[in-house]
């Protein structure tokens, strides 16, 4: 396992809703040994205010060398990186953690919430990858708005997977949560629920997916200072005590093995 | 007359901590390198001057809920609360690979007693690869009604003495800056025996999120690190220089080459790098290589003339 | 019922200080906003809760050699060396000004002795328009071998002791974040007739300049203040409130409206904007508009609500 | 005496040599009420590091209102600024301390050294609009080289003024101190010299004018942490002893009360 410390240049930012950003950094290396459902830790400012560097899941790679990543800002250090500039180089740490565990692709539903839709496309576009003819993953998408969902259900589209979307005001697709959306599509046992997404929608599909014995995925988020199991700061509250460290042990885990009755 | 080839690119950059010489004077602050193969990746580890490693206490200690980090104005606050495996998995999971790199490692020790802190330096004392003993004496005394070790001094003594009965490997004494007379305890701890005090360990700090009106740490207190308390860092390193004999190792928001040689002018033989390794992961390498780099270029003769040698009046 | 109608925008921002109600909880840090005259083209100087001046002694001060202030990170060291035009001066030259402003004038005083504290208490006592005494305690106690008064809880009591007796106006005993346990001390003021306690003064600390050797301020050591101390501050406010009965001043790198209002949780009844006015002159009149727009918005019945409303457990 | 704390427009930045920059910002109530040898101080970043604002001599305005700095790069603020983009806004608070007492303009002389020029051309400026025909100041401008000093003595002459040159590689005018220059010049006692620039210039200026018996003012640099007075950080020697306050008392003031022998 490979991790790289490198100055990557900005190469394209988009603003794909209202304060959701999308940039494309050209980091070969870190975009070659990538996996879906591991991170990158960004330095947001070359001062020392913010400190820290900033989690971000990889939203996308390419062939050419390129690592997308999709955020929200929510705060100082994502305002500032949503103002960084075509051209500037960025400090990039990565891949970091331990991503989703590949399974069938037929077999496999994604599900994800908000900015937790990140990851998904990465991994979707793996399992198309590897998927046989007629076998492709099951997308279900969850956002509050049609702006903020539609420009994403095309990028999983051009990897030719149809997505079920749902949103909070019915703008588009269901009108309610991807977790409707789950049940009704009724998966049967052998399939695998690889889950991102704020906590209530992955702790609603954990117990949904326990009810009907299916095996599911959650990428946590947690504050980091290292990303790379040095401050064990991320602390994630185990079922059998004790905790796990989301950038070592995770982000992602199997859904059963975390405490979520906080 | 041939000059004479050192290590460390042809420049002298060998200092004394006790009875062990290292090769540089960059160590890795505790709980700040993990087990150190975490940055294998990142640092050429056989560079560096010594590695310290996160605090481990006798049972393994599962640590402090989460949140247990705050970002704040140039530094961090952590509440870790001494999460780590244990003396016993430390010696059987990490030092195999700790042993192997080839450098001195210092492992950072943590108790809730007197004979706690004694009884993990007895374990590791037998453990080959185990440089030096550094003694985190930042935690609280449960049989004292949990007054910290280090805000006072007899405790610290008590805990000194006691390690260094407990083994034959220098044993480095872990000074915390939250007490009124830094001077005082090392004064203390050097009259106990410490072979080196290094210094320092966190400011006690605590964060507030005005929106849930909570602490942002799950433990309310944590510790504070990073830049933002380099002055302080500093001043207790120069205060501490004037009083001991034994050698210091600068601790506190050291992030470049130049930030570890004003620890050297106010008098450290060496220092750590903590919170910077998480923003630079190189950080530790970069400043060997920045002091390096300064040595040849001022053309010392040793990184040894920087120790002390701060200008007053 | 019809709306009461209060100072500052209709929200009732009012707070009380010992005997003392201000108009609302924002004053200015001592040694940070002058004689408040130099403020007056960036601050409706009216809307403040109270102003705080520069530390007063007996005997006008000429101060430290420069350099006298530097940078840190997220902060700053200063070694102004209580520079002050002497109480006489301050009296007939900077009184008639401040008075005239009509808000409440706190005077920050500082001495050698105990005896030079009480005689500047007693001369500033008749002065009209001096509202409260603020007591610097961290200044080094010249009889007893240069300990800052602040540093020891006897000391710090007599202090306080000898100014309550020596004036009828509020003291607020500013207390120094360089001991070992705030709390003592903040209980040894109290205990002496303290009617309020503010809280934090500078941490000390130094900056070295590598290129030169010598420490970069003439005074080698000074007190640094601004974001980078704030966790500090906040956690012995957080602290003291958990075990004085008297009104607490938060300060220490308040910034925001936000900072202020995380003392406020914290359990300081007020607070003092310090360094931030270095950066924002009009900080001070900002965190006024930030607290009042939080008490509307959140329809508080008052900004009273926020002291101590720390969610802990 | 009107200060203002303004958010003002970069509207042109300028490399006038390597690592010599002149901002132009709209400041127009700033400008309207600066004199000359009085500074503004500029916010460096919107975060908390740098933290303090730094302090630059006002070096020209215009009746449209703009304000121009001329500053070198030496640390982290100044190298920041001079990568400040035109069209950002730029907290600045100003005009700040005590300016040039003008005399005569007829028997000024203007010594600039260094970017103890920035303060000149402004000063210069304002004494050809009080000046009657034919009594312009005299100006001496001294730099390292011509690269550093050609480009500064053009706006001199479109003042109308000649400017006497002295380079330390004698690249351009005399080769040498501008003291060398003053010397030669022989003011009569009538005259006052303004003067700005590196320690050593001016103290050697001080000395030349008290043997010579003119009257000579200084713009002196110090530390500064507020720029008006409220710190007393700036703290600068009196020959009388004690300390003046460069940002209040000055940073203007008479040669001979200052305490030159540090
Ligand atoms: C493994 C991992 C992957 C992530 N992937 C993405 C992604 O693909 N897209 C995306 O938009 N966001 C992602 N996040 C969250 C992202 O890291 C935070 O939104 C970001 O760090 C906030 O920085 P800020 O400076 O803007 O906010 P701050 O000013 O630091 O904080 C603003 C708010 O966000 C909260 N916050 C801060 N840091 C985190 C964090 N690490 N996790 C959760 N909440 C936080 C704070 O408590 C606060 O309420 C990921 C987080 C992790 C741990
Ligand atoms: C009233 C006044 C007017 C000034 N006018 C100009 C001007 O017109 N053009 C110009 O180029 N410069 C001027 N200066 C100097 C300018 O303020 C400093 O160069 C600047 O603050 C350096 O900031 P920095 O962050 O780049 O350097 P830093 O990283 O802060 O420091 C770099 C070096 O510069 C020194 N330094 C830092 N601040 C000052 C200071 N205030 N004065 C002197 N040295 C300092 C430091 O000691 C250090 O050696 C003026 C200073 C004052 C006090
Ligand atoms: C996340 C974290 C964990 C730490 N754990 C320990 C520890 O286990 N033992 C110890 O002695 N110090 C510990 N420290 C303190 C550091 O070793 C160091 O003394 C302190 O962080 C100051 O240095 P810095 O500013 O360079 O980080 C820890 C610090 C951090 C930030
Ligand atoms: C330049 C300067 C001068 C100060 N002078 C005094 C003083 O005379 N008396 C005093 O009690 N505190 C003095 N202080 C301390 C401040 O009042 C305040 O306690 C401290 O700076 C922390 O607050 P801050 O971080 O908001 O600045 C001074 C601080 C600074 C920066
Ligand atoms: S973020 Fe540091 S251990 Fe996970
Ligand atoms: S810079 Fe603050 S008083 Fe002069």
């Amino acid at each position: 396992m490979s991790q790289f410390q490198k100055k990557v240049e900005l190469v394209r930012s988009e603003v794909i809703a209202r304060d959701v950003v999308r940039l494309t950094l050209n980091a070969p290396e870190i975009a070659a040994a990538a996996l879906p459902g591991q991170f990158v830790m960004i330095q947001i400012a070359p001062g020392k205010d913010p400190l820290l560097r900033r989690p971000f899941s990889i939203h996308q790679t390419s062939s050419e060398g390129t690592l997308q990543i999709l955020f929200k800002v929510v705060g100082r250090g994502t305002e500032l990186l949503a103002h960084a500039k075509v051209g500037e180089q960025l400090s990039l740490i990565g891949p970091l953690g331990k991503g989703f565990v590949l399974g069938e692709p037929g077999n496999a539903c994604l599900v994800g919430g908000g900015m937790g839709i990140a990851p998904m496309l990465f991994l979707a576009s793996r399992f198309q990858q590897l998927a046989k003819q007629g076998s492709a993953p099951k997308v279900i998408l969850g956002a509050r708005n049609r702006d903020e969902l539609a420009p994403l259900i095309g990028d999983f589209k051009n990897l030719g997977l149809e997505v079920l979307a749902a949103t909070d005001d019915g703008s588009l697709g269901h009108h309610g949560l991807v977790t409707d959306v789950l049940k009704k599509i009724n998966l049967s046992p052998d399939f695998t629920v690889y889950s991102c997404g704020p906590r209530p929608m992955m702790a609603a599909i954990h117990h949904l997916c326990l009810k009907e014995n299916i095996r599911c995925q959650v990428s946590v988020e947690t504050v980091m200072a290292c990303g790379m199991g040095a401050c064990l700061g991320c602390a994630v509250p185990l079922k059998a005590g004790g905790y796990a460290h989301a950038c070592s042990d995770g982000p992602v885990f199997e859904a059963g093995e975390l405490l979520w009755s906080l | 007359m041939e000059p004479v080839k050192v290590k460390n690119d042809e420049v002298d950059l060998r200092v004394t901590i006790g009875s062990l010489e290292l090769q540089n004077p960059v160590m890795t602050a505790s709980g700040t390198f993990g087990y150190a193969r975490e940055f294998e990746d990142f640092v050429n580890l056989h560079r560096l001057g010594a590695v310290v490693v996160k605090g481990i206490s006798l049972a393994p200690r599962v640590g402090n809920p989460p949140p247990r980090i705050v970002e704040t104005a140039c530094g961090m606050l952590n509440a870790i609360g001494l999460e780590n495996v244990g003396v016993d998995r430390f010696i059987s999971e990490k030092m195999p690979y700790l042993s192997a790199l080839g450098i001195p490692v210092f492992v950072n020790i943590l108790g809730d007693s007197v004979e706690e802190y004694s009884r993990i330096a007895e374990r590791l004392a037998q453990v080959e690869g185990v440089a030096a003993i550094e003694v985190n004496i930042s935690c609280p005394n449960v049989k004292k009604g949990g007054v910290a070790f280090g805000a006072d001094p007899k405790m610290a003594a008590a805990v000194t003495a006691a390690v260094k009965q407990s083994c034959q490997v220098p044993v480095i004494v872990k000074l915390s800056p939250n007490v009124t007379d830094v001077t005082l305890m090392a004064k203390a701890v050097q009259e106990a025996g410490a072979d080196a005090v290094s210094l320092i360990n966190t400011l006690i700090g605590m964060a507030i999120d005005l929106r849930s009106r909570r602490p942002r740490l799950a433990n309310i207190i944590g510790g504070l690190s990073g830049p933002a308390i380099k002055p302080v860092a500093l001043r207790m390193v120069y205060q501490v220089a004037q009083v001991v004999t034994i050698p210091i190792i600068g601790i506190g928001g050291i992030t470049t080459a130049e930030d570890a040689m004003e620890f050297m002018l106010a008098g450290a033989s060496a220092v750590q790098v903590g919170t910077a390794n998480f923003v630079n992961p190189r950080a530790s390498e970069d400043v060997v290589d920045g002091i390096a780099a300064y040595v040849r270029e001022q053309q010392l003769g040793s990184v040894r003339d920087l120790i002390g040698a701060l200008r007053v009046g």
